[in-house]
């Protein structure tokens, strides 16, 4: 079963390595959207600490979807799909591979660049090492809802515009702890309450969803 | 060991075919043939148990397929109209990341060996991308060399291929019947497959496309 | 045992379904204008003024049914869509499909009374409170379902794909309804509570029954139509469908 | 009945652009959907009728065809 998930995770790790400009174009979408923000609304120390983990988690939800369409679009394209759909191992394991490779490929290069474009907003380094974990613990989560939705929409039209009407409604939860543990801290409050249930969201986000999404991709491959 | 009865398939609103039945045993292969749309794809992949027939049932050993699952999977190898080559990955990269997803590793060497009996010594470090229609066709045809699973369904293996390379696949899947194992291919050309028994199924030969026909030729 | 199975099955066959429903219709409109006369009178007519809120309140009786009736319609469509997609019955597949729209409106309707309600109450439109938010996101589940649905051609598909979408739905809303919630008792600042008229006359309990129960006759019948029209479309190509069209040329 | 004039019920105690504004949207959605359902139907059962009519003289003509074939 672990070799089965390193076998998928690996060649998905592969696969995004030979295309980085996907990586790279989620990357930088991130950070104009993040640092768009400050210039709409001006510069102001107090207001952009109180704005800052709401928009550094909005940004990371949209540059979370940005990559999704393609999470089973290519290996649904050149046939490979119906191979990991036909192998005797469970469709819903392979699924869980595809997920943690995607959250590696898109939610850890976010995680990594949170606290750099916090400092922007002027947040206290307990604001930052909070950011930090809670898009640590919560972008698995939004990686594993939006492989439902990925696989809801696959080879549909329009499944762009409709993968972000089905799934950015699920993310409200994460939305809504992440942005709150931040806010928590720059309040003064712990963040421990917010970082426990965002936990609970991305274990079940993770060890959930893979089996929705791998009935909706046998439905896809009909 | 295969066994199907009265399969019917629907495809949009167009019936494509009804009361389909064969049996098929071990070293027996299966010639599907048709006229484009006849449905013999869409057979190949109920086959697979990856479309639901709309009514009828498939056995395997006696078994219903869809009951099998994951029992059934593992005897089964598909290769379909799309190759499932990864365009970014080498033809090497290709079989052994197809062969770990399925669970059975493969040697480095075998999988040179395989390559080079397929006619691709030399491009095995060379992304897929660069490599032609037939050159992937080979490529994806290179797994059936070390395939030791005993139902082998195949969509139009021959497409895109030159006379040696059809020669050499039509020479595994005889290789293949000899060891008992069990083919269903569809395909527009006559191949003569070096052993094994071969039984012809065709598609689409019901009233309305002969009346339809007869009325094309007045 | 096996007969009765058969008799399910064979009301659950589109061709018998059908003329069923056609003659249950009317039966459900009545019902529905019959409770509906009941309730909105009794509400709007006899129903004493409310303490605190005046005669505001009364858009209550308008729209604790359609919020009921939206939350509600939902189970139900989740419950169809999941029949249809674990014993691959077709009618449940058009049930849950039929559902939607009415859902979507109830939900809509939800929003609309409630921001009307919510003005004079409050004095404002909107509060970023978990019912309101979830109602909210009820509706976009509505529509996303719909949409996901109106995308994809193939009807067999579209069944199965909608009704995946419908239960993670169903997993989801309570998630929402408290994350909402506990995110609003965590924030500062939003005081603003939602408590209802407290002390309900029984008056106003039984017109707001009364509305919910017509409001339910309603979407039953609206989705008995649209269920027939479904089947119509899905089954053109049978000879039912052909012979029942031939009968009323 | 609670109230004492016409005037008073319209006016539902000052709130009357709230309460008749749920009301009027409410009843004119509830009125509209069904219209809107029905109306399709009968747009399906004609598109149906003319497609029915299609196909039944595209097969008698494709018959008569066949016949004059076969007797040439």
């Amino acid at each position: 079963m672990l070799s089965l998930l390193r076998a998928v995770i690996g060649r998905d790790l592969r696969l995004a390595m030979r295309r980085q400009a996907d990586i790279v174009a989620a990357v930088f979408f991130f950070i104009i959207v993040v640092s768009l923000f400050p210039l709409g609304v001006g510069p102001e120390p107090e207001q952009l600490r109180r704005m800052a983990p709401g928009v550094l988690w909005v940004a990371a939800l949209l540059a979370t979807m940005l990559s999704l369409p393609r999470l089973f679009a290519d290996d649904h394209r050149d046939g490979t799909l119906e191979q990991l759909a036909l192998a005797p191992q469970p469709l819903a394991l392979i699924v869980l591979g595809k997920v943690i490779a995607h959250w590696l490929v898109a939610g850890v290069p976010l995680v990594v660049l949170a606290p750099v474009l916090g400092v922007q907003f002027d947040l206290s380094s307990d604001a930052l090492t909070v950011l930090t974990v809670s898009l640590l613990i919560g972008t698995p989560a939004l990686s594993g809802i939006g492989a439902i939705g990925a696989a809801l929409t696959l080879g549909v039209r329009g499944g762009g515009v409709l993968l972000s009407l089905l799934v950015l409604p699920l993310y409200i939860p994460v939305l809504i702890f992440g942005a709150g543990a931040v806010d928590a801290t720059v309040s003064g409050l712990g963040p421990q309450a917010h970082l426990s249930l965002l936990g609970a969201l991305a274990l079940g986000g993770v060890f959930f969803a893979p089996w929705p999404t791998a009935a909706a991709l046998r439905v896809a491959l009909e | 060991m295969l066994e199907a009865s009265n399969l019917e398939c629907v495809r949009g609103e167009r019936r494509l075919f009804a009361d389909v039945s064969f049996r098929l045993d071990g070293g027996e292969m299966l010639y599907l043939q048709g006229s484009n749309g006849s449905g013999k794809t869409s057979l190949l992949r109920m086959l697979c148990a990856l479309t639901p027939a709309v009514s009828g049932e498939i056995r395997w050993r006696g078994k219903p397929i869809g009951k099998l699952g994951e029992e059934f999977r593992s005897e089964l190898c598909y290769l379909g109209h799309h190759n499932a080559i990864k365009e970014e990955l080498t033809p090497l990269e290709n079989m052994r990341s197809s062969a770990d997803l399925a669970q059975e590793p493969l040697a480095e060497e075998a999988a040179l060996d395989a390559l080079q009996l397929v006619g691709l010594r030399g491009r095995e470090d060379l992304a897929c991308r660069y490599l032609s229609q037939g050159q992937k066709r080979r490529a994806a045809l290179a797994r059936l060399v070390n395939e030791k699973r005993a139902l082998w369904i195949l969509d139009e293996p021959y497409v895109a291929l030159d006379p040696a390379a059809v020669e050499l696949v039509a020479g595994l899947i005889g290789a293949h019947l000899q060891r008992g194992g069990l083919a269903v291919l569809t395909t527009h050309q006559a191949v003569a497959v070096p052993a094994g028994a071969i039984r012809e199924l065709r598609l689409g030969d019901d009233d309305a496309n002969d009346e339809r026909r007869s009325a094309e030729r007045c | 045992m096996t007969e009765r199975a058969i008799n399910w099955f064979a009301y659950a066959s589109p061709q018998t379904f059908y003329p069923l429903a056609g003659k249950l219709i009317p039966w459900f409109w009545a019902l529905a204008a019959l409770f509906g006369i009941a309730g909105l009178s009794i509400g709007f007519l006899f129903a004493p003024t409310d303490a605190q809120q005046g005669e505001g309140y009364r858009i209550i009786f308008l729209h604790v049914p359609a919020s009921w009736l939206s939350m509600f319609i939902y189970l139900v469509m989740a419950f169809w869509a999941g029949i249809g997609l674990a014993f691959n019955i077709r009618l449940s597949g058009m049930m849950a499909s039929a559902l939607a729209p009415t859902g979507a409106l109830f939900a809509f309707l939800s929003l609309w009374t409630g921001a009307l309600w919510g003005k004079p109450m409050w004095g404002t439109w909107w509060v970023w409170d978990a019912r309101l938010t979830s109602e909210l996101i009820l509706l976009f589940l509505y529509i996303g379902f719909i949409a996901l649905q109106a995308a994809i051609d193939d009807p067999r598909r579209a069944d199965k794909a909608g009704a995946i979408l419908a239960l993670v739905g169903v997993v989801n809303i309570p998630i929402i309804y408290f994350s909402v919630k506990w995110w609003n008792t965590l924030h500062q600042g939003a005081s603003v509570s939602l408590t209802r008229a407290p002390s309900m006359a029984a008056m106003m309990l039984w017109g707001m029954l009364l509305c919910a129960l017509a409001c339910w006759m309603y979407s039953i019948a609206v989705a008995l139509m649209r269920v027939r029209t479904i089947m119509l479309e899905r089954e053109r190509h049978t000879d039912w469908v052909r012979a029942l069209l031939d009968d009323k040329a | 009945m609670h109230w004492n004039s016409l005037g008073e019920f319209l006016a539902m105690g000052n709130h009357a652009l709230y309460v008749w504004g749920s009301v009027l949207v409410m009843a004119a959605l509830m009125v509209a959907e069904p219209m809107l359902v029905s109306r399709g139907r009968k747009t399906l059962l004609a598109r149906l009728r003319r497609q029915y009519r299609a196909e039944r003289s595209e097969a008698t003509r494709s018959r008569a065809s066949t016949t004059l074939g076969s007797k040439a």
